[in-house]
């Protein structure tokens, strides 16, 4: 097609665009380098004290050290068992109750003001009281991180519960399930994205939370060490237990995202 | 069987939204229900269909269902309500599995209604795979499973684009053609009315009252050489319909 | 007058530095004081480094060494020490484990004994009873609990089996039926260098002035304490006084009744002139390097700025 | 109409309700007034030992001592402060830093994974570096709680972002806005419920690292007055003192759901 | 203003969505796009709107957009895209704002328009309080409030009921004969392209290429005069596109 030589003819412009991300893989790793680069050279010209930031390259060997000496599983098993069995049982009871929150009024209206007293309630205050209960040993570590992971736990549950299609109920309904099926098969997997969204949260909690549960009697585990560094300042010691435990939350946060890509699947 | 919706009205705490109904369904027809937005047509589905209680009045049935229908109402819903974690035949096993039918009894019914919708390759699909229409005739293929005695359709169509809904416009054509089911169908759109109902029913605005009942008696697989009726039809009913449509369009919703 | 920051913790063992500022010897040193009250040593130590407080009073720890290896601060003075013929620190246990064969300090062995922190004192002193008793510490599992109080709870509940504390707590722990005395730690560490008073490098090594006048003022405070709750050769009128003084900071929120036998019994010699027992001090810092808890490079000459004070 | 006699002539049974929830009020107080009933039945009657539980009349006591003697309001003042200055900060920072990782790409890719690597990071290990960077005086404290409520604000806020319907921000480009009105006219306000939810979650942190930051040489402040009648065992000062903290948490919580029917009263 | 699609093919990443299409958009006409679902109809109006980058091929302005124009090409969505938090003055207020208009000469032009659509009565209401049709309806006020030279509205009317949409077809009927603007309208529903349209093009399955154009002389005002004439339209539009639409929606769609 031609266009008349008088008519003024041009390119609509382009005005769209923007507002969306695409990954810039390199970027990541690149902060992180410039970020310790930046540290290196501070700390060892003097720019920065040695009193306020660990250089990174001694953080580096107190990590080898840490691996070599076989201290690292040491102290990592213990935590991780605590974490394990103090956030499964957490998320477990967290769940059920969530579950009960959603499904009946009762109980919703009996438990949610206890829920919500006992979210603001911070831990480390307990731990006297924790002592008493549960004891010096793995007890008390394992109630404490239990505690931690349970309130968010039972909020995500209810609220993901709550959050679930009721089109599908009413189509359950309208087949004539029973009441059990329904929620068997309608209200627990269509609640299943919310809860596990949940457990992120609960289980950054649960890593924080190791902390303040290793204040008590614990010789071993990575809270312990953390908590025995900062006492000696010994600032690459601690800043090597941060990042231990940083891995450790990125690591547990990674797996999540598998559990979920597996198992919601059927998602977009 | 037929079902006698007698002198029903319905309200939601202060709000009133049917005033008065009274319908027959009757074995093998087709019954459309249209009425301006927010009139109470999915309402009255859904006592129809046992989902609500009605304020006052009843929902009979007259006669037994047939013997061996596993799910006597059963509805088709407008957002065609597929599980999206179960495959297409999970979806339909689904409204099976709690009736103590024997696996292959239920295998083999699963497999009989997806041929029936031509459905059989898109078994193992899972619903997010699918089209619009490929959904809602999964939902078909579900609703038929249970041998209804009465299918109850809120607005089965109104979700898909008007290629698609010509389409399985069709199909219903051609299904009750071969099983003549009964039906009360919902719908917003007065020419999927006239293409499908053998008896029309116009409500009015809230609360809806039944404000006429038009009848049309050419038979559903012969209507596509009667254009001319059809929208003659079709313009009644929108000559009636196009006051209130117009005044239900206007009203503010409540903020509460 | 120049203003000096003193950190602080409500314990007798600071009375020095109370009855200082009470008397006015910091004034007549031409210092003008503020406190700032700590709830645990530690933090008085990064406090000092951070520049926040400018003086501070604290047992020999861990966190102490590692800050004066990076030249932050500096021992400059001793301030408690354990003596023979005054009350000092005790060894307790539970009665559980005292039923259990728990009757003196060398069958701690096998049994569990409550610390705050690993490299605190009472790491140290579970240490030396180990060695003196002739087994390794390793026979002996010690219990972190972070706190004082946590050690308490435990131990009145006895979910640990030993501890040892500052006489004021352990004679209000005794008597409880459930904890039991079973010894000294004067026995296993003579002359042991309890707390010291320390400074940032920086004033240690600038201001050597007011280093000194405040170690005049805060000795003649500790003579002053000393004469009244631990020599006692003072008239009953001033040691009710100075029961008093302290009271203003020590348990005031007990009634002067309540307060004052615990304080008269908590009351351990504060050192003289604030000389301080340099080769205790070496054995805790050779401890401390023994266990891998301060780095090895870490000398006694950045430890400690011994010209301030006799030395012994 | 009427039906013949012959004919069998049945209700169709209901079959749908349940799923949905109406608020039983008396039922929550009622479940707080059992337990306190029972508590303070169980330990005046000896059979809860009174170093497991505290007796709730001696806490009611302490509280209405904490009260009569003023020394409610010198420990809840401070604590206040801290909590406003510390929360403020973190909740300004966080949404500026969220609505950038929200807006750029690149933003994105160099902060998040630093957000994510300091997300697990537990705070109260960081306690002896927050007195060299910031001071023993209130700045610690402030950094600390702020620290505490940046990171899940960050998260809120680009999440908040993202659920931005794009719809929103093309149709916004098909009219040709510049990019600041549709940053400033349609992504903020379409990000404001995220953020506001994500709040709710932060202010909770806050109140819960009040306790952390108050371990911090403070002589007021509840955190403070929590910790000290933990570590002198004294039950009855610690569930006061936990208390106020419980309600604290509770009153913040229903102040958020306020400014939220306000702004967002447009929602349905 | 005409505007001419230039031999344009677009695709996302590997998926080819456009290929090849030339088109005029003239002055004062109505262009309906219909075509099977995911042909690329709403990728093509991007295009013309410059709201997306055409991978080869150019979009031109033939000539100047008038004046007085504020945004020259303005799109209508489906789905209405009204601010939730702004009222219906503040909706269209938002579009004007950056272009420097006086304060008085801005509430001019605005009750102007909600006069033009019969809102100026809503004028303070959300858009949560507003039916369907309403909200769309203020969508079309505040397309026109920037007098634009080309409106593209991408299926305006298919979120809507039926009944609503029948009111707002002659609505822009009647708008369109008072103002005569240019439009490029994308709509799955052929009989509204039959009664909005004076040229349909017809897109084949993706990707999209143009298999037909056919054009309707009759003025659009006359149109309901014509039911037969349209039907006819209507039916030969059906068969071109019945094999394809039958195609697409059995597609399945692949999990990415
Ligand atoms: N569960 C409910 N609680 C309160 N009010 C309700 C409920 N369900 C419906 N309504 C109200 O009852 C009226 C009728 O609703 P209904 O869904 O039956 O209308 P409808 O005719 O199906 O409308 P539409 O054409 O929009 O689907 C509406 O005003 C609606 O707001
Ligand atoms: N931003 C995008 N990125 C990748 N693929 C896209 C994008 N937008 C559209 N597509 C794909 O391009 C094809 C055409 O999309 P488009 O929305 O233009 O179709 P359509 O004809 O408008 O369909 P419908 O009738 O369903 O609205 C589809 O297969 C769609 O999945
Ligand atoms: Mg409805
Ligand atoms: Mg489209």
């Amino acid at each position: 097609m031609q266009t008349k030589e008088s008519v003024v003819s041009k390119e609509v412009a382009f005005r769209g665009g923007g507002f969306t991300h695409k990954p810039i893989f390199f970027i990541g790793p690149l902060v992180f380098i410039c970020i310790i680069a930046l540290l290196e050279w501070g700390t060892s010209s003097g720019w920065i004290s040695d009193l306020t930031l660990p250089r990174p390259s001694g953080v580096a060997q107190t990590l080898m050290d840490l691996y070599h000496s076989g201290l690292l599983f040491q102290h990592l098993l213990p935590s991780l068992t605590r974490l394990l069995v103090g956030a499964t049982m957490g998320i477990i009871i967290g769940i059920a109750v969530g579950v009960f929150i959603g499904l009946f009024s009762l109980v919703r209206a009996g438990l949610l003001p206890v829920v919500a007293a006992l979210f603001p309630v911070p831990k480390i205050a307990l731990l006297p009281l924790f002592v008493i209960w549960f004891g010096i040993d793995e007890g008390s570590k394992y109630a404490l991180i239990a505690l931690g992971a349970f309130t968010p736990t039972v909020v995500a549950t209810y609220a993901a519960i709550d959050n679930v299609d009721r089109g599908y109920i009413r189509m359950g309904q309208s087949f004539g399930l029973p009441w059990l099926s329904i929620v068997r098969k309608i209200v627990l997997p269509g609640a299943l994205p919310g809860i596990l969204s949940g457990l992120r949260i609960s289980l950054a909690i649960s890593i924080i939370l190791l902390v303040a549960a290793e204040m008590l009697g614990a010789n071993y585990g990575i809270g312990a060490y953390v908590l025995e560094a900062g006492s000696l300042y010994d600032l690459e010691r601690l800043f090597a237990g941060v990042f231990i435990l940083s891995v450790l939350g990125v690591i547990i946060n990674w797996l999540v995202g598998i559990v979920e890509r597996r198992l919601l699947s059927w998602r977009t | 069987m037929n079902l006698h919706v007698n002198n029903i009205s319905h309200s939601y705490g202060k709000v009133d939204v049917l005033k008065d109904i009274n319908l027959n369904i009757e074995e093998h027809q087709i019954v459309c229900l249209v009425g301006p937005s927010g009139c109470g047509k999915s309402t009255l589905l859904k006592l129809i269909g046992g989902l609500e209680k009605p304020s006052s009045g009843k929902v009979m049935q007259l006669g037994e269902p047939p013997q061996h229908s596993i799910n006597p109402l059963t509805y088709i819903f407008q957002d065609f309500a597929l599980l999206p974690w179960r495959s297409v035949y999970d979806n339909i096993s689904l409204v099976l599995e709690d009736h103590g039918i024997a696996k292959n009894e239920l295998k083999h019914i699963i497999n009989d209604v997806l041929a029936r919708t031509k459905l059989t390759e898109f078994a193992n699909a899972m619903p997010k795979q699918l089209s619009g229409g490929m959904k809602q005739r999964v939902a078909i293929a579900r609703a038929l499973s249970v041998r209804p005695a009465v299918l109850l359709m809120d607005e089965p169509l109104s979700a898909l684009d008007s290629q698609t809904s010509e389409l399985l416009m069709d199909d219903l054509v051609s299904l009750w053609d071969r099983e003549k089911f009964t039906a009360c169908y919902v719908t917003h759109n007065l020419n999927e009315a006239v293409r499908l109902g053998h008896k029309i029913v116009v409500l009015s605005r809230r609360p809806g009252t039944i404000r006429e009942v038009v009848s049309i008696d050419i038979p559903l697989n012969e209507r596509k050489n009667h254009v001319q009726a059809l929208d003659q039809k079709q313009q009644y009913l929108w000559n009636l319909m196009r006051e209130e449509a117009l005044l239900a369009d206007k009203e503010l919703i409540n903020a509460d | 007058a120049e203003k000096i920051r003193v950190g602080a913790l409500h314990w007798t063992s600071h009375s020095a530095s109370f009855v200082a500022f009470e008397r006015g010897y910091f004034k007549e040193q031409g210092l003008e004081v503020e406190f700032r009250f700590f709830k645990a040593a530690q933090p008085m130590a990064v406090a000092i480094a951070s520049g926040d407080v400018d003086f501070g009073i604290t047992a020999i720890s861990g966190g102490l060494i590692n800050l004066a290896g990076k030249g932050a601060i500096k021992v400059i003075g001793g301030v408690l020490n354990e003596e023979d013929g005054v009350d000092g620190q005790m060894i307790l246990a539970s009665k559980k484990a005292y039923d259990a064969g728990l009757k003196t300090p060398g069958d701690l062995k096998g049994h569990s004994f409550g610390i705050t922190q690993t490299g605190s004192s009472f790491h140290y002193m579970a240490h030396k009873i180990a060695q003196k008793e002739g087994f390794s510490e390793a026979d002996i599992s010690l219990k972190p609990l972070q706190k004082i109080g946590s050690i308490i709870g435990a131990l009145k509940t006895q979910q640990i089996d030993a501890w040892a504390v500052v006489p004021h707590i352990a004679k209000e722990l005794i008597k409880n039926t459930n904890i039991v005395l079973i010894g000294k730690v004067s026995d296993y560490i003579p002359n042991y260098q309890v707390t010291t008073v320390f400074t940032s490098s920086n004033i240690a090594e600038n201001k050597p002035e007011l280093v000194k006048s405040f170690l005049t003022a805060f000795a003649k405070g500790g003579a002053d304490f000393n004469a009244a709750l631990v020599d006692k050769n003072v008239d009953e009128k001033a040691t009710e006084e100075m029961v008093k003084l302290v009271h203003k900071y020590v348990y005031s929120d007990k009634p002067y009744e309540k307060a004052a036998p615990s304080i008269i019994n908590g009351a351990m010699r504060l050192n003289q002139g604030a000389k301080l027992n340099i080769s205790s001090v070496e054995d805790q810092l050779n401890w401390f390097k023994a266990e891998g808890l301060v780095k090895s490079n870490i000398t006694l000459d950045m430890l400690v700025d011994p010209r301030y004070v006799e030395t012994y």
